[in-house]
């Protein structure tokens, strides 16, 4: 951690250093850093595109955030399930969706994952299980349990994951659906992404007990606290909490503590905020800190670490062109589509 | 053909469908151990088990959002929301999630989610257990509502609606699981929905109604029908769709049209249905369709008071009076 | 505890033995033990009175909970508030309300509480700090936090007790309540009446860990079990989580364990549940208990136990008197009151 | 008189109610700090603090119903919900509590509750944040609904709100914010619910609308007045009450009447208002009203699309040559 301020490791007391599992493949490490360069690229070129009103609507930036997003989704399969949240880019991306399909529906294009319809704040990919960005904060979690319980019934061994804010945990419905999970004993794993704000508003203000893990205890189940800038700690507590939740271990809460980097979506310009705190944020890089570690602990070289981030970069960038060239504005004709299910339409 | 209730009806279509497709699941409070306040789903958890038969903790919101994430993922949820008027601690699931999702994923998801909600008003269980919203979910695009009321209807309907890849309300009268009706035995239907259906033919006055109202309405058609006035009587059964075809046929004939609900008259489905009308025919009437709904006030707890506020026989003649007397 | 049966020990381990706290004066003692009286005779003549059709709608008997009513509302004054259940008639009781006016009001008279407009799962007297009955579980819980806030702002030194079942915490609501008295520090005491069912659901079934007072823990409160079949230790928890909350100690979370006796409504006969549990349940008696307690401390003497009771018994057929035959129907042309204030009638 | 916006409207109405009644508190998502996403609520903080000007958890129920606690106990507390999309999440305690809880205790509680929520389509923001749902409101008897469009109006209307002892929907149109109009200096002035303003006489047709409606109704109105069709356009203001005698002392005149709302045509509020029409004054229409509303689909993000769901002057023109051709 030789870049982290001072500051920050007060701010957050359990940074921890980088340190790859063991066991944990070079393909699987190279994957997460592939996938955390993408996501950096795709929101950092969102957040332009936005401003240059070539993206409309709203839209949340998961930069910062990668650690999470991509850590916990290395450790399940396609097969598996997540519910994402308003800021549901880097889950999309981390679940393994279509870089150019992804870019396509936030310039609207037909051609986009969903047909222009949806949007940054409805980013979905049932097929690769992730269930759809969703733009009212806590909305999605109960899809998370309703997953599971469609692998509780039909029996396929499928995990699902539910990603959500601090703010979102202040929801009722997610008191609602890890009551459930804990009491049916069904195979989710609760993710915060405690990145401390909702918007402009503290934790601190609107929570007493700030360490969030510890509302486990409450719901009889185990309760855990990760480096939410560290990807490797986010694997080993998902991957942990998955093996169990496969097992018939029931849910696990985990609490992946950061602090969010940039604005709240991508037209925040944080005025509200201590700014020291947010150049001292920049200090934990999950990116950087994960490029640092692999070429420290001499899994990669610079070159190979720099080419990854590249091959990112131009991945994102040939997505924008995509979107932006050779993609076409959804037909009038369209606006009645898929409403109803099997063709059926009822003006 | 067997005389059954609809709470008989609404049970075997649950069973039935259980038995043919094993990713039919159903959840709420109370409906398994005790088969649900009104009766509705005894024996499921049983015949079932307690992976498709699950009683909830009372987390409306959750366990709707449930039934959503279920849907997504390769169940086909039933989900109880005991009374109707608790529909308001769900409406988010329903109404931003469950409506809307096929349309904002671009098609890529299915959504065959039923929700199961008793309505209607008597009993003196006041103003937090006798409301009727079926006006509300109407205003939603990606909704299906319906609201059978025969035993033969309730069956095919729900089993219908268990079939379908779309949400769909389920509007079941909490005050008719006592009423009684043919029902084919050993026959596998369904009741397509968007179809209305003509309790009564009558010449000089549509009536419009569903649910328990189209009950009322008959009575009072026959009440009519011997001081002279020939009553249509028209169960829609089917909300949205509705079916506007059978509706105006009927209108063409009467050309005279009285639309009935059980709910507050203020902002209800009459008077969409009546905009709907004079849409599709004002040429077509003789007189202004007349609407009959509940009085706008929250349902009291008194007996008398609360029989003011429960559209009936008397009210629905009034109403035919009125739209005959208007030429 | 002479009579408490074996197996009721096992099934509510934190059964604890009576004593008045020191200091608590006859005069205090002798309330409590009239207002169980009084609620026991009350919901015992409702029962009676619904299976005779001479009381409408739905009704939940208090029965068997009266040492939480009385307990929790003998530690607070007149100008504190209560939110309430479905199961309200205790709380209305025990807050002081006029037994004519609820019985006539159960009656569905216009003499009554509400005007005949609400019936017993609306009873409510705001004058005397109830706020009411609902019959929407959860819902009444965050008006007790609104009460709270009037109290910050008003800076008028009230707390508020947050009555609610075990059934009741599994709400969204719930969660959001006690999250905001705590991030707050507002004065709100929530008071769970654990009797392990809602309706015919166990709660066993629908919530992994039962020791309900451990969300506390989650919440950064502090979280207390009392027995609930036991007026001193529910009055003395709740007493001094209300001293705590007025000197700005913020909420607590207390958990009166006990088990339902009677069915969930007047009419449930309960034949989902073991009957011998059910009557194991009575050697619990909370009303028996206290009245064995008083003669055995010799705080009164048996004649003036019997006394007591038999005062309480009386008031209530007083009521039901009062109700049967001096109360009037709510006249039709009250139909359109108190929709709106003020007299406004919008048609 | 001074210049402003829509957005300063409400703020100046706010401080002031806050500066003359230390009952009157705030709450909602990010409106203390922040101000609100729309900065409608800056400054508060400051002048008032934490107590009165609370940053609530992301708990829609709870603090919603929380107000609700608070005016039964001598509060008079606005909520923000901060996109109207979302007040599915509250709408129990909205229609289940605040509208109720005075009927059902026979009188005996006040509920000076103001519920603000920015509404309308517009923007790209899709699905779940750009519904209209006054329509859902309008059928709850307790409550009070009105979507006021101008400065003078929303700041006259929000005063009254605050004032009001009985539950209020305060609905802002979230692409309002910017609009300007004058404003009294120094005046402490309320605009009264149920009182409509005649934005534009006119003899041909009565345009009734509200919100961002009747904006879009008298620019259609001013080229329709090009092409030779005078069109009087009703800005309702109020919607629960509505001013009836208004609307039809208007049809009265013209004969003819479009009813236009952005929500949904379905459903919708319009239909309410044109059955009601029909029940004052049949006799008094030369041709068949006519609704304006978005076509019935969930709100698309793609711009083209979104487009083709607002409704616009184009909309309403076509609504206003229909019912002119129409005799
Ligand atoms: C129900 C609801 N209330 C309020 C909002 C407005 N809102 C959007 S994102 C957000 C903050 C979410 O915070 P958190 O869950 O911590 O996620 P983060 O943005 O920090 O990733 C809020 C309040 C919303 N979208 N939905
Ligand atoms: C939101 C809601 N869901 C379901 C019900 C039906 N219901 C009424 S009381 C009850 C059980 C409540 O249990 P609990 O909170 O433990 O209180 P108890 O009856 O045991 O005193 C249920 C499920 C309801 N009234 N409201
Ligand atoms: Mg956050
Ligand atoms: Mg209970």
């Amino acid at each position: 951690m030789k870049n982290i301020c001072k500051n920050m490791k007060t701010l957050l007391p359990g940074l921890k250093p980088l340190k790859a599992p063991s066991g944990l493949s070079k393909k699987k490490q190279e994957d997460m850093l592939y996938k955390m360069c993408a996501i950096r690229a795709f929101d950092s070129r969102v957040k332009e595109l936005w401003m240059a009103s070539e993206i409309y609507g709203l839209a949340h930036a998961y930069i910062g955030a990668e650690a999470i997003a991509v850590g916990a989704c290395e450790a399940i399969t396609k097969d598996d399930f997540i519910s994402s949240t308003h800021r549901g880019h880097g889950h999309t991306l981390a679940k393994g969706a279509d870089t150019k399909a992804m870019m396509a529906e936030l310039f609207g294009k037909y051609e986009g994952l969903n047909r222009g319809k949806g949007g940054s704040m409805h980013i979905a990919d049932v097929d690769i299980g992730m269930l759809g960005a969703t733009g009212i904060v806590g909305s999605g979690m109960p899809h998370a349990l309703g997953a599971a319980l469609s692998s509780d019934v039909l029996d396929n061994g499928t995990v699902a994951i539910c990603f959500h804010g601090d703010g979102g945990t202040n929801q009722g419905v997610w008191h609602e659906t890890i009551n459930m999970a804990a009491a049916w004993n069904l195979p989710v794993i609760f993710l915060i992404e405690n990145n401390q704000y909702a918007i402009a508003t503290k934790l601190e203000w609107v929570t007493k007990e700030q360490d969030l893990y510890k509302r486990a205890i409450g719901y009889g189940i185990e309760g855990v606290q990760v480096d939410g800038f560290n990807v490797f700690d986010v694997y080993s507590a998902v991957k942990k909490a998955v093996d169990k939740a496969r097992k018939g271990g029931g849910p696990t809460l985990i609490e992946a503590r950061y602090l969010r980097i940039l604005g709240h979506f991508v037209a925040d310009d944080q005025a509200y905020r201590d700014q020291g705190e947010i150049s001292d944020c920049w200090t934990a890089d999950p990116v950087e800190r994960l490029k640092e570690y692999l070429v420290d602990s001499e899994t990669f070289s610079q070159a190979k670490v720099d080419k990854i981030e590249q091959t990112a970069k131009d991945e994102i960038e040939a997505a924008v062109e995509y979107a932006r060239n050779e993609c076409t504005e959804p037909p009038a004709d369209t606006l009645y589509d898929d409403i109803y299910a099997n063709g059926e339409v009822i003006i | 053909m067997s005389e059954i209730t609809v709470r008989q009806a609404l049970n075997d279509a649950l069973r039935e469908e259980m038995e043919i497709d094993p990713t039919v699941i159903i959840m709420g409070c109370d409906i398994a151990v005790r088969g649900g306040p009104f009766g509705v789903t005894l024996g499921l958890l049983d015949q079932f088990g307690r992976k498709r038969v699950k009683d909830t903790p009372i987390s409306e919101p959750g366990f709707t959002g449930a039934g959503v994430g279920a849907a997504a993922t390769g169940l086909r949820p039933i989900v109880e929301i005991l009374y109707s008027d608790w529909l308001t601690l769900c409406t988010d699931q329903i109404v931003n999630m469950a409506a809307k999702m096929r349309y904002m994923f671009g098609g890529k998801v299915n959504m065959p989610l039923v929700i199961r909600a008793p309505f209607g008003a008597g009993g003196g269980v006041a103003a937090q257990h006798s409301q009727s919203f079926e006006a509300w979910f109407n205003h939603i695009p990606g909704l299906k509502v319906v609201a059978p009321i025969t035993p033969y209807d309730v069956k095919g309907m729900l089993k219908a609606a268990i079939r379908d890849d779309n949400p769909v309300m389920f509007f079941e009268h909490k005050r008719s699981y006592q009423i009684t009706g043919e029902v084919p035995d050993n026959e596998d239907y369904i009741v397509p929905f968007g179809k209305a259906a003509i309790r009564r033919e009558g010449t000089d006055v549509t009536i419009v109604s569903y649910s328990m109202m189209s009950i009322r309405a008959q009575n009072a058609a026959e009440e009519l029908a011997k001081q002279g006035i020939s009553c249509e009587v028209i169960d829609l059964r089917s909300i949205l769709p509705l079916d506007y075809e059978t509706v105006m046929n009927s209108i063409a004939k009467t050309n005279r049209v009285v639309v009935c609900q059980e709910a507050n008259l203020r902002g209800g489905l009459a008077a969409d249905i009546v905009a709907e009308i004079i849409d599709r025919g004002f040429d077509l009437l003789d007189a202004p369709p007349v609407r009959v709904g509940a009085p706008n006030v929250p349902m009291p707890y008194n007996a008398g008071l609360e029989a003011l506020c429960i559209p009936d026989e008397e009210n629905i003649k009034e109403a035919v009076m009125k739209v005959m007397s208007n030429d």
